[in-house]
């Protein structure tokens, strides 16, 4: 088998002499799908923070297609692939449900803010990329998320549409691993 | 499911789908849905009309104080502006943004005077003038950049005492020799004999120039800002402003985000300093201080943060009221009307208004004549204010002559005891308002208006350009944030605290 | 001093030991006053999350309270009672007004946004700051009101005591004691007392602490009423140092304490006086070594540099992100 | 039978979002009753009403025949409600003792008593007594936060999430606890996901769905019931 696509080996994390994650090595392949299962208070949420940089790493490596992603600040290792949705739904509750996922594309565009104020044709296209980007995302389920939606404030969804759009924003980052926080608590069986 | 239901509920579609009618209840808001439905190119040729018009007010008037007024309020339109990038945008509560325009209007103070001798034209200063100020701006930023929320206010805070420390005690600083010190800044006098706008052989001479000179820049920085804020660099920014982490986790560089919000606020307040100095001819520390800097405060808040079109509109209306406070006179009808529209608004049914009313009216004249009959100087009334005659005051004038207990003007005899009185019981009758319910409340309102008139008659009006115009900006920015936490045009935002 | 001697204005006279300890002395004097109303920001933020900005007039109102009982009990060069009971009513009638007003600050500008964004106190509290400066710039007037308290008992409150290099006056000495004794009573007052008790609890999770049956309301508010009242002694001490109160003397005086207690770490009793000190003594040192005019910036710088080190001040714990 | 808390018709809101719709419940003097229902279901506003810390816009809070509606959240807790809040809520920087004391906030004499019967009843408890509560083990933690909740000796109990965070043994050891409460006579509402456990030892049950009750009856009528699993999994 290659080399797994994110790579656990004996990452450790303490909170004040709570030692939380001891030793922890796990592996994810290309186009696994892995469940990380345990009670509440397991630890599954403090893995998620360690692999996307919330929290320092005490000890261990933590490799994603082999390159060290300890100690690089969050939005860095997203960008090198790594997507998060959260337990407790983080969306930017002010802002229309697509740019909530439009505004996740911004590791994988470049206009800066010359450009933008300028709006050259580059930044344009750019946009309009963005804006497919988006629309894409949010078509994957189906039309709940789609229509006169689109322009709603994120904080006006359902709870489940809510988790929805938070994978749909994971997904626009150009994720290499989604990690999916809990991504069924509260959604309907059906 | 459920459609049967009455009323809305979380997550039933309908519900979602009309939460742009609630969202936008209220007059205001009804405007502004209706608004948003127009077609682009017609909400295009509206915004070029209402510029047009605006541009039209100096070919109109030939009052040199009115369009120096017109001059200082598109000054202050652009400061608002730019505090709504870090503050509106962002969601960073800078407090050092007036060191900001402080420093634009001493950069072209400094470039463009005979204070060192040197006369760059415009499209000389200006660029060195903006780029320097985005690098303070970066600058300030940087040791804030790991600080979250309040510890980036008091920051910021502490850089605007520095600067303006900094302007009043730059004219004796000591550089390589070691006695003695040189002048910098003009200390207190500040720099005088700045020079006009020049370029290209253009020489903007009056006001009416610095009128157009300054509407062309609040159209330019507006346009720039609102395809800024529809940019991925406006998105990211308003994103960091509901959830900071969401936003790193999304790939966002969140530090960047603060420092280019920061230095681009920096770089539109350090315009408006630039116009200021030019058109004053000169920059004075005491124009770039705290007071400043709550004003810039008032207006984004006031028209509403995060809004553009909202924060401008707020600065133009506090800069004109300001300016018409000034007037004795009309601050008398400007106070008057607007008590009668907050009672409009807030006193239902008009049963009850109009006995309010009646009541105020009553109240003042009883109390009227029982002074007059037991202490006849105690009616008096104020002769003259700065001018203005209270005895030709027209009927408003005179009503209020034979409604209110005013003493005779004699201040060495103690009337600031008299004014300091009544001025602590309206505050006092004012709190006790706010926790008072049912008949209590209504029964308090009575006095508490006609107390306000009082305190307004005997003091205030005639200290328009003192302390009066701040104590009512600050009770403006209290008031406004219990009822109104959003602005004038903002729309409501949902926060997880 | 006056004159500017930065980087290299030392003389002989600036570099003995009495000076040195003068300039301590100062500094710790100044220090007292910026602990007790670092005290203050520290506890409401501990509580609330909110940076009280309005917390600097409240000192400065104390400031004034304590001038209008000196002048009502016959101004200092001939007081109509006994300098310790003097000094004694100036500090009760100071902390008792300053404490009410920050009750009703509390309540009127403040309690109506406990749910609403962050940022919407934040503004209140600049509202309600600018509102009490102006509001006693119209009362007061503009000219700065004189303690005169070079006057009680023929000065001599301004002696100092000498021990080898090192010298006191006794109204440095009655401050700094006063001070301690206050910041004891207020340590006792949070460890051991029930009310301390709950407000340490309603710092920590208020709405916990609420589930216990504590009175939210009634601790937030007595909060307030603790920490003005400091900020009111605070005050009198200012004036009866520095002999003189004006609007503005609270809003630089705050700015000092805030940044003391944000050195601190704010929302820690034992950070903001050890802030309080540091700041004051180090603004003492800018002034005697450096330069009274840029001693501002000069805390600035220091402000900078230990936030730069520790984000969350000296005795602060570092925050954990909850995801 | 004389119901100790009462809800009828409640309405809660946050903001401009509807969250308890129509909200009726009973729970009679020593009865043990179980509120279930998935995330964001109004579980937790549910108790949040009952004890005032957030508003009911419309409908009734019935407290020992009391109206307790308009009254604080102190108030309500004095007149014998306590709770053990979800995730337990321990005030970490403070001691064992006076998270204990915290608990008994409203009494004040009948602390050592209380103090005393803890001790006897849980001598662990008595030898940690001056360690600060942050450095407790979850279980532990667990432990206290229900001792604390009785400090006051209420006549109801509002547990809020007993399983959540604890590994599968401490769940069950908590709900022992629970049935000893129980039989000493407390009235208890839990608050649960975990249905099957909750239900097992319940009097009766409530399932709560997007802010309105969907399901009400006898626990073991609810335990059978088919629609159970659907309704409390979601909409």
């Amino acid at each position: 088998m290659a080399a797994p696509l994110l790579e656990l080996e004996g990452v450790s994390k303490a909170f004040g002499g709570l030692q939380v994650i001891d030793k922890l090595d796990l592996a994810v392949g290309e186009r696994e799908i892995v469940s990380v299962i345990g009670p509440n208070g397991a630890g599954k949420t403090t893995v998620f923070n360690l692999i996307t940089g919330v929290y320092r790493v005490d000890r261990g490596e933590i490799r994603l297609g082999g390159d060290n992603l300890v100690g690089l600040s969050p939005h860095r290792i997203t960008r090198r692939g790594v997507a998060r949705t959260f337990q407790t739904l983080r969306l930017f509750l002010n802002m229309s449900v697509k740019e909530n996922v439009m505004a996740a594309a911004y590791g994988h565009t470049r206009a800066g803010v010359v450009r933008s104020i300028l709006r050259t044709p580059g930044q344009r296209r750019e946009e309009r990329e963005i804006e497919r980007l988006a629309e894409e995302r949010l078509a994957f389920f189906g039309d709940r998320l789609m229509g006169y939606r689109w322009n709603q404030p994120a904080y006006s969804l359902s709870y489940a549409n809510r988790r929805r759009l938070e994978i749909a924003r994971a997904t626009a980052t150009s994720p290499r691993i989604l990690l999916l926080d809990e991504p069924a608590a509260g959604m309907n069986p059906s | 499911m459920e459609a049967e239901a009455p009323g809305p509920q979380i997550g039933a579609d309908e519900w979602v789908a009309r939460s742009g009618e609630r969202r936008q209840a209220g007059a205001l808001g009804r405007a502004r849905l209706w608004a948003e439905r127009l077609p682009r190119p017609v909400l295009v040729a509206g915004a070029a009309a209402v510029v047009a018009l605006v541009a039209l007010v100096p070919v109109m008037t030939t009052d040199d104080y009115v369009l120096r007024v017109g001059v200082v309020s598109l000054i202050f339109a652009l400061l608002a502006l730019g505090l709504n990038v870090s503050v509106g945008f962002a969601g960073l509560l800078d407090l050092g943004y007036v060191a900001f325009y402080g420093f634009g209007a001493y950069g072209y103070a400094m470039l463009s005077s005979s204070k060192f001798g040197v006369h760059w034209a415009l499209w000389e200063s200006l660029p060195v003038i903006l780029a320097t100020s985005v690098l303070v701006g970066f600058l300030l930023a940087l040791p804030s950049r790991r600080l979250v929320g309040d510890y980036l206010a008091i920051v910021t805070l502490f850089f605007g005492q520095i600067f303006y420390t900094i302007a009043v005690q730059g004219y004796r600083v000591p550089l390589i020799k070691i006695h003695g010190s040189h002048d910098i800044t003009g200390g207190p006098n500040g720099i005088a004999d700045v020079d006009d706008f020049h370029f290209f052989g253009v020489h903007l001479t009056t006001n009416k120039a610095y009128y157009w000179f300054s509407l062309a820049a609040v159209v330019l920085v507006f346009a720039a800002l609102h395809f800024l804020n529809h940019s991925r660099t406006g998105r990211a920014w308003r994103a960091h402003r509901d959830d900071p982490l969401a936003t790193q986790l999304m790939g966002m560089p969140v530090n960047w985000l603060k420092l280019l919000a920061i230095a681009v606020g920096a770089s539109v307040g350090a315009l408006a300093g630039t116009i200021n100095a030019a058109s004053l001819h000169g920059s004075f520390p005491d124009d770039y201080n705290t007071p400043v800097l709550i004003t810039i405060y008032a207006m984004v808040i006031l028209g509403g943060a995060g809004s553009l079109l909202g924060v401008v509109v707020g600065a133009l209306t506090v800069n004109v009221l300001l300016e018409v406070l000034r007037t004795p006179d009309h601050a008398r009808w400007i106070l008057y009307i607007a008590i009668l529209l907050a009672l409009v608004a807030k006193v239902r049914p008009w049963r009850r208004l109009a006995a309010v009313l009646v009541a105020t009216v009553a109240f003042g004249i009883a109390l009227h004549a029982i002074v007059a009959a037991a202490w006849p100087r105690g009616v008096h009334g104020l002769v003259s204010i700065s001018g203005t005659d209270f005895s030709k005051g027209g009927w408003l004038g005179w009503g209020l002559r034979h409604w209110l207990v005013l003493p005779g003007r004699t201040y060495e005899q103690g009337q600031y005891t008299w004014f300091n009185v009544a001025l602590v019981a309206l505050i006092g009758l004012v709190l006790a308002l706010t926790m008072l319910r049912g008949w209590a409340r209504w029964v308090v309102l009575v006095p508490t208006l006609w107390l306000a008139a009082l305190v307004w008659e005997t003091r205030l009006v005639e200290e328009g350009t003192g302390p009066t115009r701040f104590l009512l900006l600050g009770a403006i920015l209290v008031v406004l944030m219990a009822a109104r936490p959003q602005g004038l045009l903002g729309t409501q935002r949902v926060e997880i605290l | 001093m006056g004159g500017i001697h930065l980087l290299a204005g030392f003389d002989s006279f600036t570099l003995t030991w009495p000076y040195f300890f003068d300039q301590l002395v100062a500094g710790l004097t100044l220090g007292s006053l910026y602990a007790l109303l670092a005290l203050g920001y520290s506890m409401v933020y501990g509580i609330l999350k909110l940076l009280n900005f309005a917390h600097g007039e409240v000192f400065m109102i104390g400031s004034y309270i304590g001038y209008f009982v000196l002048t009502a009990l016959g101004g200092a060069a001939s007081p109509d009672v006994p300098i310790v009971v003097l000094l004694l009513l100036m500090f009760a009638a100071g902390m008792l007004g300053s404490g009410l007003l920050g009750v009703a600050i509390e309540r009127f500008a403040y309690r109506p946004l406990r749910s609403a964004p962050r940022i919407a106190p934040l503004i209140s509290a600049l509202g309600v700051s600018f509102f009490l400066q102006q509001l006693a710039t119209l009362l007061f007037g503009s000219i700065p009101k004189q303690y005169n308290t070079f006057g009680l008992h023929n000065g001599s409150l301004f002696n100092r005591i000498t021990l080898g290099n090192f010298q006191i006056q006794y109204m440095q000495l009655i401050v700094v004691v006063s001070a301690v004794v206050l910041m004891l009573a207020l340590t006792q007052l949070v460890a051991r007392t029930k009310v301390g008790r709950a407000m340490r609890a309603t710092s920590f999770d208020l709405e916990a602490a609420s589930m216990m049956g504590i009175d939210i309301d009634r601790v937030i508010m007595f909060t307030f009423f603790v920490g003005s009242a400091l900020a009111g002694a605070g005050g009198v001490m200012n004036g009866l140092i520095f002999q003189n109160v004006n609007a503005y003397v609270g809003f630089n005086a705050g700015l000092k304490a805030f940044t003391a207690a944000v050195v601190g770490g704010i929302g820690s009793i034992k950070g903001a006086m050890f802030g309080g000190l540091t700041i004051g003594v180090a603004q003492a040192f800018a002034t005697g070594y450096l330069s009274s005019a840029y001693q501002d910036v000069i805390v600035f710088a220091l402000l900078v540099v230990i936030l730069l080190m520790r984000p969350t001040g000296l005795f602060g714990t570092p925050a954990l992100q909850k995801v | 039978m004389s119901a100790l808390l009462e809800l009828s018709g409640i309405n809660t809101y946050y903001g401009q979002m509807h969250i308890l719709q129509d909200v009726s419940l009973k729970i009679g003097e020593g009865e043990l009753v179980s509120l279930l229902g998935g995330n964001a279901s109004g579980k937790s506003t549910t108790l949040k009403t009952i004890l005032g810390i957030v508003p009911a816009r419309t409908g009734n809070v019935r407290f020992g025949g009391e109206d307790v509606t308009a009254r604080r959240t102190s108030y309500r807790i004095g007149r014998g409600m306590a709770i053990v809040p979800e995730n337990r809520r321990l005030f970490a920087p403070m001691t064992v003792l006076e998270n204990l004391e915290m608990g008994a906030y409203l009494q004040g004499d009948g602390m050592k008593e209380g103090l005393e019967r803890v001790y006897s009843l849980f001598p662990i408890v008595y030898e940690r007594r001056q360690q600060l509560a942050g450095t407790l083990s979850g279980g532990e933690q667990q432990m206290v936060a229900m001792r604390r909740a009785l400090m006051s000796r209420p006549k109801l109990l509002l547990m809020d999430e007993p399983s959540m965070g604890l590994a599968p043994i401490l769940v069950e050891r908590s709900f022992e606890i629970i049935q000893q409460v129980h039989a000493s006579g407390v009235a208890m509402l839990v608050v649960e996901q975990n249905a099957n456990m909750a239900l097992s030892i319940a009097d009766r049950g409530y399932v709560l769905s997007t802010g309105r009750l969907v399901l009400e009856g006898a626990a073991k009528e609810l335990l059978a019931h088919e629609d159970l699993r659907k309704a409390y999994l979601g909409r």
